[in-house]
């Protein structure tokens, strides 16, 4: 095996013999510094794999002594790993340094890469503490040297202030180091380890180690002593930026883990410590990054919150289910997954040439148009989330199980609202730069011309221009050296993603949502039309679903399989109307669904969380896509996200308390925990993403500026998931939570104000999908509400309103969908009198509404009717008037629906409307005959509906015949159908027989108070509909949720404007601030003052 | 088999025409009670009965278009079926209709199914009155649903039941026993909401005549009116008969005629109230009736609720 | 109180300044004061929007009444009648305009500028006597009348009657009786005595 | 009733000027919908007065062409009573259930109103007012009528649903009473809309119009009020006479 | 007590330093402030290994493995300190050629004129 020596020396070699070397011609110097790199890699790469096997460590000691007399280089096998990924992404950054580099600067670049490399090197594997602060100044220098290059002027500034920062470290670390040998009288690590319980438990041999940890600390650049390494990712290009976040910063992490060992022996004050450092490291960046308006800069936080991160998992030993036992693996794999996700979106921006960060209209889409890109860009953005399935999500999970495990309550939270601060900017940099060009990012409402005017530009919503037209964006040709950069780091990332989901020991199901994303992203490469696409999608979702559930018995499990795979099956035949090509739709849309199963099968808390995971990534993917959505897309994910984190601070209380939580799966309250605060936890999480009255402001406009298709799948199918995820957890909602009140008393009153107060802003909404997507809110509520009521009739009424608002919400949407493709606007004033045009649409929504609003004979009505005698049986009288009230307004908004579109003056310019295309009103009309047969045999649905609840509760109706009998009232479907149809065809047939001539006259041919109509525009009544409701209710209506969230938002941006102030770009402030950074580890060190 | 079903055909067909004509007598006579009350001659009791005639022989008709055609019918059936799942007369075969399909939440959601029809008919007139006329119905509509819903609630609650024929059996043996004594409150916010589901003044907005002329109704003429007038007195008597039976005992008697008897005069004094409401009020405007109809009457009505709760 | 209210205040001889000091201005004339609250003045066409915004500005004659024409068919002409009032004073001043009744003098300075309502008269007028004002706004949309192709029929030449006996189908035998006669003889023979 | 008619011969002596009592002019016997070059004739303008197309559509010509679809364009027909018993019960019910529509075109339409006090009390009748031309059977033309209004009172007649009957409301509606020279009045109001009964007088007081009101139900029981039909047998006849005085003629033929 | 006075003595130079670093505007005086910091430093270092009478650490003929280990002052401080000045002046070599581009730049020698990177 080569020895480490080797490695340092040949890199040290290899910078000398650079200018030589160059003479041959700056290509050849280039790939023979390529070639170098890569024999490097080959080194690290053999050594990795034979160390993992042979599990011991490589030693090699230098001029001929033996340690301690020598400086001694050691490699291990998390080393030897670091040392490859490290090398890997030295040699991708090499590619792009030199094609990046200008002329003057060429051979100089590669000389100082080549000296940061040994210094990396040399701080990984060398064992001498003073050794560490030669590879610490070599790896500084050069990086100096390299900053210099740099063509962005303020450079200089930026350098002289890292200059300063890093000679007060190395001063600590000088003094520090001192100390320490003074006391043990050994640079060997090993040596000092061994001494430190005796040698350096003294005050003095404290007061030494204090210097000498803060002195690593600040070279790992912890918040708030950290502005100038902030000053200087700004100002670097981005390929430096990328080697110091990258390469630079993995090394110095690792001189942390060879102290960390002298640390804890010394003295019990350290580990608290250095927890503290890295919990202040990890949270204040992430909050300082949210008003950056530099991407660079941006990434410069998020680097320092990463390395923040790393550090809290270097000291917390993880006990998650990845990765356990293996020692380091966490922060490892943490760190590794940060460079190569950092090191991409450094490249990226300098791909670009896009440096702007934030949020707003007038930022730049870079990324539109150009796939691949995004795709990069997106694979780092979510590895950096710590979003599966990339590395970094297992070991956050491990983390943050350890952190519950270890009883570390506030530091779980600091790593959850860190990771949501990240969420937010990152996510928010992703969309602006994927958001469709004319999308100012300020829609997060219906929109409505001032002057009511016609106008089709205007409301044309996203589903009719596609993703694949925008190219708005100026695409500048990617330098074929960031291409390779780039793509050498995506493929080193999902190798590891593929080797840590392997690893991992989640199930099939999990693997086959990737396989499916993957499969279908092949098609779109092999530029497959859209419509050949969803074929394959539909069959291949019809087997998959089939053979999932054949067989098998009828549970929750297979129930909601049915409903994910049947719903989503049915819906992607509206996708047959869609000529030409839309990447990613079809396999984001299968991704969906597939990890929509996968939660229903998932059999271990991790699983359910990946799942879920899955499902918000793909699902998000798709509502990005909208033409107008990014402002929406910014909230879907942040609340979305939200909710993840939650459930996973849930999880892990939960297991922390239980091993056992959690397997099993698939059955009704699985996720049973006796965690009261994990209950509330898994509560708040689910309902974030029902949208429950509070916590719903993303959900209006994420339904309603997707694509119409994808609004129609979201609403119908994906909603559902919380609903599944309340049935999983069930267990844990029953207990008295305080004062004897127990959380699903809670939960039902927040699913009946929900459902009140959705229908209620569905009331005023002009535009369709907002409409919609209000009235899904409401209807969800009353799942919860149901769900609430932990009774049999009330989970078999909650999974009867989830199967039937499946069926009536995909048939509204898709309609809605048919009808905005066919009209070009989503304002329902602009429409009117389509009847004529669009028959079979009105057919289907009109019994679609029929079916919301409960009306009998329909299907509708045997939900409001389980439900109402499911709240009076429990005694929740008020609860019940309410949730009628509520079903009151649903038919208010619902009849201004089909008015507004259907029914008045139809416009002039809409004369020649055609019916929607067959594609979209074939769903429509499969679901449209599945509620009419429900309708008159209720017993089909209900039935299996009470075998799912049954191994819950036992049953609490019977049946006689087609009668459905309560404790409290009876009701027959079919009979009501019978009755029904005789009370209207008698009237008919009456009318028939008794009407003089009709004249079958047109729509202008109203008595107008002896006036002619002037323009169907004047004439249709159906803007503002309910203007008098709105005046009956005043204030009450108000946006107080909105209000409310923007006050967050905005004390999220002071505080982060107030933390960002602190880094004043003064070198001597910053000085200041390491001498306090010192003086405060004092202090926390001694315990306070 | 059909022997059963051809019975019921006929008791259906004399329970309707026992409560159409009763309702139609209903009507004009109250109009000249009205009438006489004004100092006027006023019109003959038979007058709905002329109107009907006369608006079913019109010789022409125009039609908006298919929903605008079956608006009426809806509106219709939506009277018919909400009367046949009503047991009119308790105890009787005849008069028990078709109230074994379902119970009170049927019958409160199936008041919808005309509304609906009605609504889309009108709507398809394309005439704008006609759909601000429906908005203001259904906006107060929703609103007297809130207290109505209490009441019935409390009632639900009181007998631990929702089917109609069981809160009329409840009722029964002396007037203590109604529910608008034993539970006066739920009675109170019940009638109040009673109120306006008759769309009489002080809630007669929706038709406000002189300023959108008749409201959804605009564009019906000839049959189409005459379905509509039809519609009136079923759905009136349907409505009224409702609420006999959930406050004031319901009509019992061994004797049919009798219980006939009973339920022309609770329900004659019914429609009196209405009536007596009606003419000593002005009218409210949407926003008005919604306020409240969504205060007192709401109170009234949770305060019920919440004693039965306790 | 009300008497103050009723009662002008302004005197002859503060009439006869104001007009002194358009005739000096703008050479009015023709000072009549048909009552002890309005007078009349005239004025040529080419003055008249002078006098008309010197009165509003400096006299306090602020609000224009009415603007109205008379056909004075036998001297070729209309007079234009621009009632103006003051409301401090209580009084009435109609400034007089004659302009030709034929051809392209049939048109005046359009005064919407100074009393928007004025554009209303101005349609009117063009409407009922085809007197232009060009610039005024919506001048040439229908009025009062609809689809009016003839003669404007305030004009003395247009003949209503028998525009009407052309185009209104007069029914045979219609007799006329005077009204006062009619009734004395035939309604009301027994109380004709009383009047 | 008795009262209302002595009432009627009170005030309206037969003989008097214009006082033509309740008179029921057929068009056709004043001046023939055919042919003719009398004063009362068609006058076709430069022959472009053509309201039905070879398909006998309605050609709605002096629509624009944007607003003809929105309008029908089927032209009225005449439709045939039925037969002796069953349609003198249905003209029982019609003449005991007269609408009137709430449309004042005159001046006359003030004398309406008392009609609805307790004092007159009209619902005895069996007559009330409706709001809308499509619920009403009676058009009460109240005096004098504008050319302007002569054009929604022809859009009202036309949108309510047949049978139904016109009362003419005072001398203006018989030969233009004292505007009978005016130039936007009106003379003969059946020249434009089949009138079924006259009630002279300037003003008539509201006891003639009950009277005329009697006389129009007895003229319903006679199955003489088929003012539709002969309003569709002459329809080009009085479109032509309404195209003749209403120049802006933004409306469809016929407006249903 | 040598020890103690070096010791003290690199802590007063290393305040020094600060000092120089943490107040002065101009650039080459931070710098130089900078250069007292890390002399003090290598004083601090030179200090910990010096023994009380002790030679110097060099390996000569006159003085054996042993008598070096007994008598000489620890040998490990000073190899480290020469390292550290190497370093020291190589960064100060960087800083002042900052410096210079910094001036070159904005026109400015003082520090609070070179601070455009900020929050």
């Amino acid at each position: 095996m080569v020895s480490p020596v080797v490695l340092i020396a040949a890199s040290l070699g290899f910078a000398f013999l650079y200018p030589l070397v160059e003479r041959l011609g700056e290509r050849a110097a280039t790939r023979i510094a390529l070639l170098v790199l890569a024999a490097f890699a080959g080194t690290t790469a053999g050594w990795t794999v034979s160390l993992i096997g042979s599990g011991v460590a490589l030693t090699a000691d230098t001029a001929g002594f033996v340690a301690p007399l020598s400086i001694q280089l050691q490699v291990t096998a998390v080393d030897a790993l670091a040392m490859t990924v490290v090398t890997l992404l030295a040699l991708a950054a090499l590619v792009q340094l030199t094609e990046r580099a200008t002329d003057r600067w060429h051979g100089k670049q590669v000389v100082l890469f080549f000296v940061l490399l040994l210094g990396s090197y040399g701080l990984i594997m060398t064992r001498d503490l003073f050794n560490v602060f030669v590879f610490m100044e070599i790896s500084g220098i050069s990086v100096f040297g390299l900053l210099s290059t740099s063509r962005d002027g303020r450079v200089f500034e930026a350098g002289f202030k890292y200059m300063v920062a890093s000679g007060l470290a190395s001063v600590f670390f000088l003094i520090g180091t001192a100390f320490v040998y003074r006391s043990v009288g050994s640079l060997s690590i090993a040596d000092i380890t061994a001494a430190a319980p005796v040698a350096l438990a003294s005050p003095v041999g404290v007061m030494g180690l204090l210097f000498l940890v803060t002195g690593i600390l600040i070279e790992l650049k912890p918040a708030p002593a950290n502005g100038w390494a902030i000053d200087t990712y700004q100002a670097a290009d981005p390929g430096i930026g990328a080697l110091l976040s990258a390469v630079n910063a993995t090394a110095m992490v690792f001189v942390l883990v060879r102290v960390m060992p002298i640390l804890a022996g010394a003295s019990p004050v350290f580990v608290p410590l250095v927890l503290i450092a890295g919990a202040g490291a990890f949270l204040i960046p992430q909050a300082q990054a949210l008003l950056q308006e530099s991407f660079k800069r941006m990434l410069g936080y998020s680097s320092v919150a990463q390395i923040g991160l790393v550090v809290l998992a270097i000291v917390i030993p993880a006990a998650g289910v990845p990765f356990a036992g293996v020692a380091l693996a966490v922060p490892l794999v943490l760190l590794l997954n940060h460079a190569v996700a950092k090191a991409t979106l450094f490249w990226i921006a300098d791909a670009t040439g896009d440096d702007a960060s934030g949020f707003g209209g007038s930022l730049p889409a870079s990324l539109r148009g150009r796939p691949a890109l995004l795709v990069v860009a997106a694979i780092a953005v979510l590895a950096l989330l710590g979003l599966p399935p990339f590395p970094g999500f297992w070991a956050k999970w491990s983390l943050v199980m350890g952190l519950a495990a270890g009883g570390h309550i506030g530091l779980l939270v600091v790593v959850l609202l860190g990771s949501l601060l990240e969420v937010v900017y990152l996510g928010r940099w992703l969309i602006m730069r994927m958001r469709h060009v004319d999308d100012d990012a300020t829609v997060v409402s219906q929109r409505i011309p001032a002057d009511f005017a016609e106008s089709r530009a205007d409301a044309v919503s996203g589903a009719a221009s596609g993703a694949s037209d925008a190219s708005g964006a100026a695409a500048g040709a990617i330098p074929v050296g960031a291409t390779v950069s780039l793509g050498l780091a995506t493929l080193l990332m999902a190798g590891a993603s593929v080797a840590a989901l392997l690893g991992s020991g989640v199930g099939m199901p999990v693997l086959i949502v990737l396989i499916g994303v993957a499969a279908f992203a092949v098609l779109d490469v092999l530029r497959i039309p859209l419509r050949l696409q969803a074929i394959v999608a539909i069959a291949g979702l019809s087997w998959w679903g089939v053979s999932a559930v054949s067989g098998a018995a009828l549970t929750l499990q297979s129930g909601f399989v049915l409903l994910f795979v049947g719903g989503a099956v049915v819906q992607l035949v509206a996708l047959l109307a869609r000529p030409g090509r839309r990447a990613g739709l079809v396999a984001l849309i299968v991704g969906m669904v597939l990890s929509l199963a996968a939660l229903t099968a998932a059999t271990s808390p991790l699983e359910v969380f990946v799942a879920w995971e899955l499902m918000t990534l793909t699902s998000f993917f798709l509502v990005v896509r909208g033409r107008f959505a990014a402002a929406a897309s910014v909230r879907y994910l942040t609340f979305s996200l939200a909710s993840a984190l939650l459930m996973l601070a849930a999880f892990s209380l939960a297991t922390a308390a239980n091993p056992a939580f959690g397997t099993g799966g698939g059955v009704i309250g699985t996720l049973t925990t006796s965690v009261p605060w994990a209950a509330v936890l898994l509560a708040l999480s689910v309902l974030i993403k029902l949208g429950a009255i509070g916590l719903h402001i993303w959900l209006p406009s994420s339904y309603a500026e997707a694509e119409d298709e994808v609004s129609s799948l979201a609403s119908s199918v994906l909603s559902k998931a919380g609903i599944l995820l309340l049935f999983l957890g069930a267990g844990s909602f029953a207990a008295p939570l305080f004062a004897g009140v127990a959380l699903n008393q809670v939960l039902g009153w927040i699913g009946v104000i929900t459902a009140l107060a959705g229908g209620m802003m569905a009331l005023f909404q002009e535009d369709i999908k907002y409409t919609l997507a209000y009235s899904s809110m409401s209807q969800l509520g009353y799942m919860v509400l149901a769900f609430a009521l932990m009774s049999h009739l009330g989970w078999v009424t909650a999974l009867y309103l989830a199967v039937n608002h499946l069926l009536f919400k995909g048939m509204l949407f898709l309609a809605v969908a048919g009808i905005v493709m066919r009209t070009g606007t989503r304002l329902m004033y602009q429409m009117g009198g389509l009847i004529k045009r669009m028959p079979f649409s009105f057919v289907s929504v009109l019994v679609g509404i029929i079916a919301v609003s409960g009306v009998p004979p329909l299907a509708g009505f045997g939900g409001k009717w389980l439900l109402y005698t499911a709240l009076i049986e429990q005694g929740w009288y008020l609860q019940a008037a309410l949730a009628l009230f509520s079903s009151g307004i649903a038919f208010l908004y619902l009849f201004r629906l089909i008015h507004s579109m259907f029914l008045g003056q139809r416009k002039t310019h809409h004369d020649t409307v055609t019916e929607a295309p067959a594609a979209v009103l074939i769903p429509q009309f499969v679901f449209l005959v599945i509620i009419i047969a429900i309708s008159m045999f209720p017993n089909l649905l209900i039935k299996p509906l009470q075998t799912i609840v049954e191994p819950a509760f036992a049953s609490s109706v019977r049946w006689e015949g087609y009668t459905v009998i309560s404790s409290l009232g009876y009701w027959n479907g079919n009979a009501v159908m019978y009755v029904v149809i005789g009370v209207f065809l008698a009237p008919l047939l009456w009318l028939l027989a008794v009407k003089g001539r009709t004249y079958r006259v047109e729509q202008f041919n109203i008595v107008f108070a002896a006036e002619r109509p002037h323009t169907p525009q004047s004439t249709h009544y159906a803007y503002n509909f309910y203007g008098h409701y709105q005046k009956a209710f005043g204030r009450l209506l108000d946006p107080w949720v909105e209000r409310f969230w923007s006050g967050v938002s905005a004390t999220a941006g002071t505080v982060s404007q107030t933390l960002r102030a602190w880094n004043t770009g003064n070198p001597q402030t910053y000085a200041l601030q390491i001498l306090l950074y010192l003086f405060l580890t004092y202090l926390v060190a001694r315990g306070g003052l | 088999m059909t022997q059963m079903i051809l019975t019921k055909a006929l008791y259906t067909v004399i329970s309707l025409a026992v409560i159409t004509n009763y309702a139609l007598i209903l009507i004009g006579t109250m109009a000249r009670i009205r009438a006489k009350v004004q100092g006027r001659v006023g019109q003959p009791f038979y007058q709905p009965y002329i109107d009907i005639v006369k608006s079913n022989a019109k010789r022409t008709s125009i039609s908006h278009g298919v929903m605008f055609f079956l608006g009426p019918v809806f509106r219709l059936a939506g009277g018919l079926g909400t009367y046949l799942f009503i047991p009119a007369i308790f105890g009787s075969v005849i008069f028990s209709n078709f109230s074994f399909s379902g119970d009170l939440l049927l019958m409160m959601y199936f008041i919808f199914f005309g509304q609906l029809g009605m609504a889309l008919g009108a709507g398809e007139s394309g005439h704008p009155h006609s759909a601000i006329g429906v908005a203001r119905g259904l906006a107060q509509m929703t609103a007297f649903e809130l207290p109505f819903v209490l009441s019935v609630v409390a009632l639900a609650a009181q007998y631990g039941t929702l089917s109609i024929t069981e809160i009329v059996a409840a009722q029964q043996g002396g007037f203590t026993h109604w529910a608008a004594f034993t539970n006066p409150l739920a009675m109170i916010a019940g009638m109040i909401a009673f109120l306006g589901m008759s769309g009489a003044n002080p809630f007669s907005v929706v038709v406000a005549p002189q300023e959108i002329p008749i409201g959804p109704p605009t564009e019906m003429q000839s049959s189409f009116l005459g379905m509509l007038q039809t519609n009136r007195a079923i759905f009136n008597g349907a409505k009224m008969v409702l609420f006999m039976n959930l406050f004031w005992g319901g009509a019992a008697h061994e004797n049919l005629l009798v219980a006939i008897l009973i339920m022309v005069v609770k329900t004659f004094l019914i429609y009196l109230y209405v009536t007596i409401v009606g003419a000593s009020f002005p009218r409210f405007k949407t926003e008005q009736s919604i306020r409240f109809f969504l205060g007192v009457p709401t109170v009234i009505g949770i305060a019920a609720v919440v004693l039965q709760m306790v | 109180m009300s008497d103050q209210h009723t009662q002008t205040q302004i005197s002859s001889a503060e009439v006869h300044e104001v007009f002194a000091d358009l005739h000096t201005r703008y050479g009015v004339r023709g000072l009549e004061e048909k009552r002890a609250d309005q007078a009349f003045v005239r004025t040529d066409r080419d003055e008249a929007v002078a006098v008309l915004t010197h009165l509003r500005d400096r006299h306090g004659y602020t609000h224009l009444a009415f603007l109205t024409a008379v056909d004075q068919i036998e001297e070729g002409r209309f007079e234009l009648l621009y009632m103006l009032h003051n409301y401090e004073l209580r009084h009435d001043l109609g400034v007089i305009v004659e302009i030709p009744r034929e051809g392209d003098g049939c048109s005046m300075d359009t005064i919407h500028r100074m009393w928007p309502a004025a554009a209303t008269y101005q349609r009117e007028l063009r409407e009922m006597f085809g007197i232009d004002f060009p610039g005024s706004p919506r001048l040439h949309e229908d009025f009062a009348l609809e689809g009016w192709h003839d003669l404007p029929p305030m004009r003395k030449e247009f003949d209503t009657r028998e525009y009407s006996e052309r185009t209104y189908y007069a029914r045979p035998g219609r007799t006329k009786t005077d009204t006062r006669q009619h009734m004395k003889d035939t309604i009301y023979p027994s109380e004709a005595e009383t009047w | 009733m008795a009262t209302a008619d002595t009432q009627t011969r009170r005030y309206q002596e037969p003989g008097a000027p214009g006082n033509a009592a309740v008179v029921n002019p057929d068009p056709r016997t004043v001046t023939g919908p055919a042919g003719g070059t009398g004063q009362g004739d068609v006058q076709t303008v430069d022959g472009q007065l053509r309201i039905l197309t070879e398909e006998l559509k309605l050609a709605n010509a002096d629509l624009r062409s944007e607003d003809r679809g929105n309008f029908c364009d089927h032209p009225p027909e005449v439709i045939k009573p039925f037969r002796a018993f069953w349609e003198n019960f249905l003209n029982w019910a019609r003449s005991e259930s007269l609408w009137i529509l709430g449309f004042g075109t005159g001046c006359g339409a003030i004398e309406l109103r008392p009609l609805m006090t307790s004092r007159f009390d009209m619902y005895q009748y069996g007559i009330q007012g409706r709001p809308t031309p499509r619920q009403s059977s009676v058009f009460v033309i109240g005096g004098y009528a504008s050319v302007k209004t002569m054009k929604r009172i022809v859009r009202s007649y036309e949108q309510m649903q047949g049978p139904k009957f016109v009362l003419g409301l005072g001398s203006c509606t018989i030969n233009g009473g004292m505007y009978w020279d005016s130039y936007n009045t009106v003379n003969r109001l059946d020249h434009y809309i089949p009138v079924d009964v006259y009630i002279a007088g300037c003003m008539p007081r509201p006891e003639a119009l009950l009277a005329g009101f009697v006389k129009l139900k007895e003229m319903i029981k006679r199955g003489e009020c088929e003012g539709a039909n002969r309003y569709a047998e002459n329809f080009e006849w009085y479109k032509a006479n309404q195209k003749r005085i209403i120049k802006n003629w933004d409306m469809p033929d016929y407006n249903w | 007590m040598m020890t103690q006075i070096l010791t003290v003595l690199a802590f007063l130079l290393m305040a020094l330093g600060v000092w120089g670093l943490m107040s002065r505007r101009h650039l080459i005086r931070i710098i130089i402030g900078f250069s007292l910091l890390d002399t003090g430093v290598h004083l601090l270092l030179v200090a910990f290994g010096y023994r009380s009478g002790g030679t110097a650490p060099i390996l000569s003929d006159g003085i054996g493995v042993s008598g070096l280990v007994s008598g000489a002052v620890d040998p490990i401080p000073s190899a480290l300190v020469l390292t550290a000045i190497v370093i020291g002046l190589a960064v100060t070599a960087l800083m002042l050629s900052f410096a210079v581009r910094m001036y070159a730049r904005t026109r400015s020698i003082y520090i609070d004129k070179n601070k455009e990177l900020k929050w």
